[in-house]
């Protein structure tokens, strides 16, 4: 797959302060997550690719052409910023219609967009209100609009679904993932792990400017072969399923959860066990209420990697 | 009984933001819970005494609101939902000042401020001027604020907006600690239905203005029918087959997790029977309780 | 008996105390946040200037005979009055740099509060609308009195110091009265003026502007009526009129216009109340928004 | 690697520049400032009023009131006061504002953004004066209307005027995209520098934009009231071709350096 976005040993810092350190990589069409704590350089990353910032050094590079000053490039990107900040006092419709007349679109081109952008975030009732009269939820949506109404190739979106209830979020989550199915490459920078994991298993973890791991989540996962995998079965009689693992040489270390029920195993061979825990379950006639492997989400993922 | 408010009705022009909310609150964690615009922060500016509400009266800690508001505000603790700082000025400094200002000595105040800030996590940062701070750190030290004058409640608006994973563990613990010690009432207004389950005992719905559901956790997500949650190695399409044929429904959400609605005569086993026939190895499996985002879909009634 | 202190949250084993002056933390803060403003405290030195220059005349006029070489030309013999010290108190270049003292300090008094929208976090606490604004206004209090009356009495010290005679201070008795009635007027005005201003609007690039602009302005449009209707009622508009004839009138001195002060001491007057009212509407506990 | 595809709009740069004028002077009549600045030039036409109405027949006499108290106020205040904010806020109120992001991340140079800003706030500042002042100029002339020498005296006022508008706002921006607290230095060179400097004689003069202006008006303001008289009288007038130029030289010099100074320095609040 060709790379749309592609960085080579990017650094960035600004005054004393680091922002990115050497970082290189590539994005393809599809939706990427960038992931990592505070002050970890995402929103560095993507002011880099937007061309909001100039590297110190390396390149930063979007479908092959440098980004800082190449405004050719910018109408294929579309940039949903973190901060809240808008032109308060005029209205979304106004604020959507003046940003894409920079495109040089003719009119009548403008208000289709405008018009369909809005319909997608479903602000359309409230195009003639204020954006100082709108809640932090529709400020959130009409930012969202303004990245899309141009109809980008690449879409940067920094911390999107902040302030959004469950249904804006469901919602935005669902529009995202059209987005990729219209072969559209998304990058989407989150700190709430459940969100990113709902969009996307491509994730990108950055921690202290540098890139930690890159790739599909559960590959990941995988590869971290040290960290032997933890696997939580809750049953009636735990103690009966793990009589049965006791010889199985691949089983780390088991242990018991306080209430009795639940039985925590850890193990490098996860296929082994699982195949072996059917039947297990199965001879011994026990009833299963839960088997659950806590740590294959990006949360541990996370943890593991900055070294909790 | 912490909070009680009869009948509160407020409106900001034509759009009614309350109307008609009569809440019991007791001890512990209580989770606020609502779509945008039910009506979550002016409940809390109500209590606070920013607002005052058309109809309808309460008490908080036994003080009733509006006239006895300054006794409120002594033993209350607020964090707001949007952005507030103090441009120009250090953690340490911002944090002691609005101890000053609930009533606290400035040498205590200066103290407890190194100590609340400790607890936020903003330990190492707390001498650098706070127009430095990232959204994640300036959400902390608006908990530091709410914390320096030890309040007997904590009205916290939205705790873990833009908070990093790291982060958001840090203030999940620091609130779950304070809870335990069974002598600080939180009250959680939050959109991240993660951070409620694990927070709160108790939860509060609003929709459109009332109390749509108001409970106990455990009695609200209990449900009838046997719902379980199952993923298998591989597609599994041998596995649904063989349900199907067992009489369950079967759908599959977009990351391969496969709903088994199980009739009331079968049991679990006969899942594991289901998967060990079609040879699919079950790597996931758990008896589903409504989660919180489908109660809340379902109460706030427009999924 | 080992303690080991463990993690996580205690409480304040202290009590909160009902201060009896609420708003003095709100006062040294904002002292301390004009302080750590850049290049603030040039313009602060600045506004020294105009007393060191009468500190110097004072200096002249009691040694005039080492200074007769210098003042061959002029037989003018400088004599201090106390309608020198009201020249002083009155003068414009004085008024002026206070002016950019208040731009500087001032401007984001309540707008930086406004901007930053932490009124929320101020009124979360038992603090009252006025002791919030008190506050404030005692920051402005405390730059208008330091520049001032500060040097007022100063210069008035020295001089009874350099004429080596309570002469001056027995002709006189009522002239440390008339500094200090007459800086108290003045910064009360521009407590309320100033606070005014910074509550109309979130950006205190335009709050400073404002400070500015409605201050030479007032004294432009008294230059143009004037200069159309010559009547001494123009002088009205000006603010630093009004402030010079209250002075006169303080200092016992001839009215610079021909209106008796009451005039100007109730335009003074009439723009606090207008301050008061405008501050009491706009400073709320959280923006409503309709 | 898909080229990029030469569809996509981009405009060419006198369209962006159009076009960011165009949003730019939509949302500067929005704001409820450009409201309060409107008012404040309402004043001059109603002192023209009652100089009208005091000054009945005596035309001369209106006619140096105009150029001495009226016009006065406007070079040396109105506008300063206006191309002051204006112009500091064509780079600082994106900044603080932290909506630059919208305009940056557009297919419209840096340079076009500060062109069109700068254009834009030229055209709101001159909407304000230039309606003042052919209100203020005709009502205090009603009397000399039929006279034709009235009207091309009144289009060197307007012309002064404009020019003014772009000098000092050219200034301004440049300040503006050069230091920070642009809008302080700017406030002791409007009105701190620009007022002394007329005591000093000779050629000192001539590092002050009001000096060029003050040279351009049709009469020599010598007489005049108020405290703004006591300044006028050291002017040694520069001849009206080349002052013409220097003003437009400062104000396009000026533009042109904050669109360089733009375009190579980030601008981000610190992060």
């Amino acid at each position: 797959m060709t790379s749309e976005i592609a960085t080579r040993n990017l650094s960035k810092w600004y005054g004393n302060v680091l922002g990115l350190s050497d970082v290189s990589l590539e994005i393809e069409a599809g939706i990427t997550g960038l992931l990592g704590p505070n002050g970890a350089g995402k929103s560095t990353f993507m002011k880099l690719v937007t061309g909001q910032m100039k590297p110190n050094i390396g390149t930063v590079s979007v479908r092959g052409a440098a980004v800082w000053n190449n405004t050719s490039l910018f109408s294929t990107i579309g940039f949903c910023p973190e901060a809240d900040a808008f032109y308060e006092d005029v209205t979304g419709w106004e604020f959507l219609t003046g940003l894409l007349r920079l495109y040089g679109f003719p009119d009548r081109e403008v208000r289709e967009r405008a018009e369909r952008a809005l319909d997608i975030v479903d602000l359309a009732a409230d195009k003639d209100r204020k954006i100082k009269g709108y809640s932090r939820g529709m400020r959130q949506r009409i930012k969202f609009a303004q990245a899309i109404a141009h109809d980008p190739e690449i879409i940067i979106l920094d911390e999107p679904l902040s302030g959004l209830d469950p249904l804006g979020k469901r919602k935005l989550i669902k529009l995202v993932k059209d987005y990729r199915a219209e072969g559209k490459t998304i990058l989407v920078s989150s700190h709430v792990l459940p969100e990113i994991e709902a969009m996307t298993s491509r994730i990108v973890l950055v921690h202290q400017g540098k890139i930690l791991a890159q790739g599909d989540i559960h590959y990941i996962r995988d590869l971290i072969e040290a960290h032997p995998h933890m696997i939580s079965v809750t049953c009636a009689d735990p103690r009966a399923v793990a009589a049965r693992f006791v010889a199985d040489r691949s089983i780390l270390k088991m242990s018991f959860g306080t209430d009795g029920r639940t039985l925590v195993v850890e193990t490098h061979n996860r296929d082994a066990f699982f195949s072996r825990l059917q039947e297990a379950v199965l001879e011994a006639g026990v009833e299963v209420d839960e088997i659950r492997s806590p740590d294959d989400n990006l949360q541990a993922v996370f943890d593991y990697l900055v070294g909790k | 009984m912490s909070i009680e408010v009869e009948g509160l009705c407020f409106s900001y022009g034509s759009i009614t933001a309350l109307d008609g909310v009569s809440l019991r609150l007791g001890e512990g964690a209580i989770g606020l819970l609502g779509p945008n615009g039910a009506g979550k922060s002016t409940f809390l500016r109500i209590l606070l005494g920013f607002l005052t509400p058309e109809k309808g009266r309460g008490r908080v800690l036994g003080y009733e609101i509006g006239r006895e508001q300054a006794l409120i505000r002594r033993s209350v603790g607020y964090m707001p939902e949007d952005d507030c700082f103090i441009a120009g000025m250090d953690a340490v400094t911002f944090t002691s000042y609005f101890g000053e200002l609930s009533g606290m000595p400035r040498q205590e105040a200066m103290k407890r401020a190194h100590e609340v800030l400790f607890y936020v996590g903003l330990g190492e940062a707390r001498y650098r001027l706070l127009d430095q701070y990232s959204a994640g750190m300036k959400q902390r030290l608006k908990m530091a604020q709410a914390l320096v004058h030890d309040p007997q409640l904590l009205f916290l608006d939205e705790p873990t907006s833009n908070l990093d994973p790291q982060g958001r563990k840090e203030v999940l613990d620091l609130i779950e600690d304070i809870v335990s010690k069974k002598d600080m009432t939180v009250l959680v207004s939050s959109h991240i239905l993660a951070d409620i389950e694990t927070l709160c005992s108790s939860v509060v719905i609003l929709s459109k203005g009332r109390v749509a559901a108001e409970g106990r956790m455990e009695d609200l997500r209990a449900i009838h029918y046997s719902l379980y949650e199952v993923k298998v190695k591989g597609d599994g399409t041998g596995f649904k087959r063989e349900l199907e044929a067992m009489g369950c429904r079967v759908d599959e959400t977009e990351d391969r997790v496969i709903k088994v609605y199980m009739p009331p005569e079968g049991g679990r086993m006969d899942i594991f029977r289901a998967a060990s026939r079609a040879g699919d190895q079950i790597r996931f499996f758990t008896k589903s309780q409504t989660s919180l985002e489908d109660l809340f879909a379902q109460v706030a009634g427009e999924e | 008996m080992t303690v080991i202190r463990e993690k996580g949250y205690y409480h304040w084993d202290g009590s909160l105390v009902e201060r009896r002056f609420p708003w003095w933390p709100i006062t040294r803060t904002g002292i301390l946040l004009a302080f750590r403003k850049k290049r603030f405290k040039l313009f602060f030195a600045a506004a020294y200037l105009p007393s060191l220059v009468f500190l110097a005349a004072l200096y002249i006029s009691e040694r005039l005979e080492d200074f007769k070489f210098m003042l061959r030309g002029s037989e003018r013999v400088i004599q201090i009055t106390p309608g020198s010290f009201k020249m002083y108190m009155t003068n414009d270049g004085l008024l002026f740099l206070l002016v950019l003292v208040l731009v500087f300090a001032g401007s984001g008094l309540v707008a930086d509060d406004l901007k930053h929208n932490s009124l929320q976090l101020y009124f979360a606490r038992p603090l009252r609308k006025r002791d919030y604004l008190l506050g404030k206004m005692a920051v402005v209090f405390f730059f208008m009195l330091i520049l001032t009356l500060v040097p007022g009495l100063l210069l008035f010290v020295f001089k009874l110091i350099f004429s080596g005679s309570f002469k001056f201070f027995t002709a006189y008795p009522w002239l440390p009265l008339s500094i200090i009635g007459y800086t108290a007027l003045l910064t009360v005005f521009f407590a309320f003026y100033t606070l005014l201003l910074s509550a109309l609007s979130k950006n205190s690039r335009y709050v400073m502007i404002l400070i500015f602009m409605v201050y030479l302005f007032s004294d432009i449009l008294y230059g143009i009526l004037h200069g159309i209707f010559r009547s001494p009622y123009m002088a009205l508009f000006s603010i630093k009129s009004n402030l010079a004839q209250a002075g006169s009138f303080l200092f016992g001195q001839k009215l610079p216009f021909g209106f008796p002060a009451f005039w100007s001491f109730a335009v003074l007057a009439a723009l606090c109340a207008v301050s008061a009212l405008v501050l009491r509407r706009k400073i709320r506990g959280v923006e409503v928004i309709k | 690697m898909k080229p990029v595809d030469s569809n996509a709009p981009r405009p060419s740069p006198w369209l962006s520049v159009r076009r960011v004028f165009g949003f730019f002077f939509f949302l500067g009549r929005r704001t409820g400032r450009a409201r309060v600045f409107f008012l404040l030039g309402l004043i001059p036409v109603a002192l023209a009023v009652m100089v009208r109405i005091l000054l009945a027949g005596r035309a001369a006499e209106a006619m140096s009131v105009f150029n001495d108290i009226l016009m006065v106020f406007y070079l040396q205040f109105y506008v300063v006061i206006l191309a002051l904010f204006y112009g500091t806020s064509v780079l600082a109120e994106d900044i603080e504002g932290r909506t630059m992001a919208y305009l940056v991340t557009r297919p419209v140079s840096k340079p076009s953004v500060v062109v069109g800003k700068y254009a834009a706030y030229s055209a709101l500042m001159a909407i304000m004066t230039e309606v003042s002042l052919t209100l203020s100029f005709f009502i205090m002339n009603s009397g000399r209307l039929g006279e034709a020498s009235l009207y091309r005296v009144f289009f060197g006022y307007a012309g002064v005027l404009a020019l003014a508008i772009l000098a000092y706002t050219g200034l301004f921006t440049f300040l503006g995209s050069l230091l920070k607290r642009a809008l302080l230095v700017g406030l002791v060179f409007g009105f701190g520098w620009e007022n002394v400097i007329q005591y000093f004689p000779g050629s000192t003069q001539k590092f002050s934009v009001v000096h060029y202006l003050k040279s351009l008006l049709p009469r020599r303001p010598v007489t005049g009231r108020g405290t703004l008289s006591v300044l006028l009288f050291r002017l040694e007038p520069t001849a009206t071709l080349p002052a013409i130029l220097v003003l437009v030289l400062v104000g396009a010099v000026c533009v042109g350096l904050a669109c360089w100074l733009f375009r190579t320095k980030e601008y981000l609040p610190e992060e």
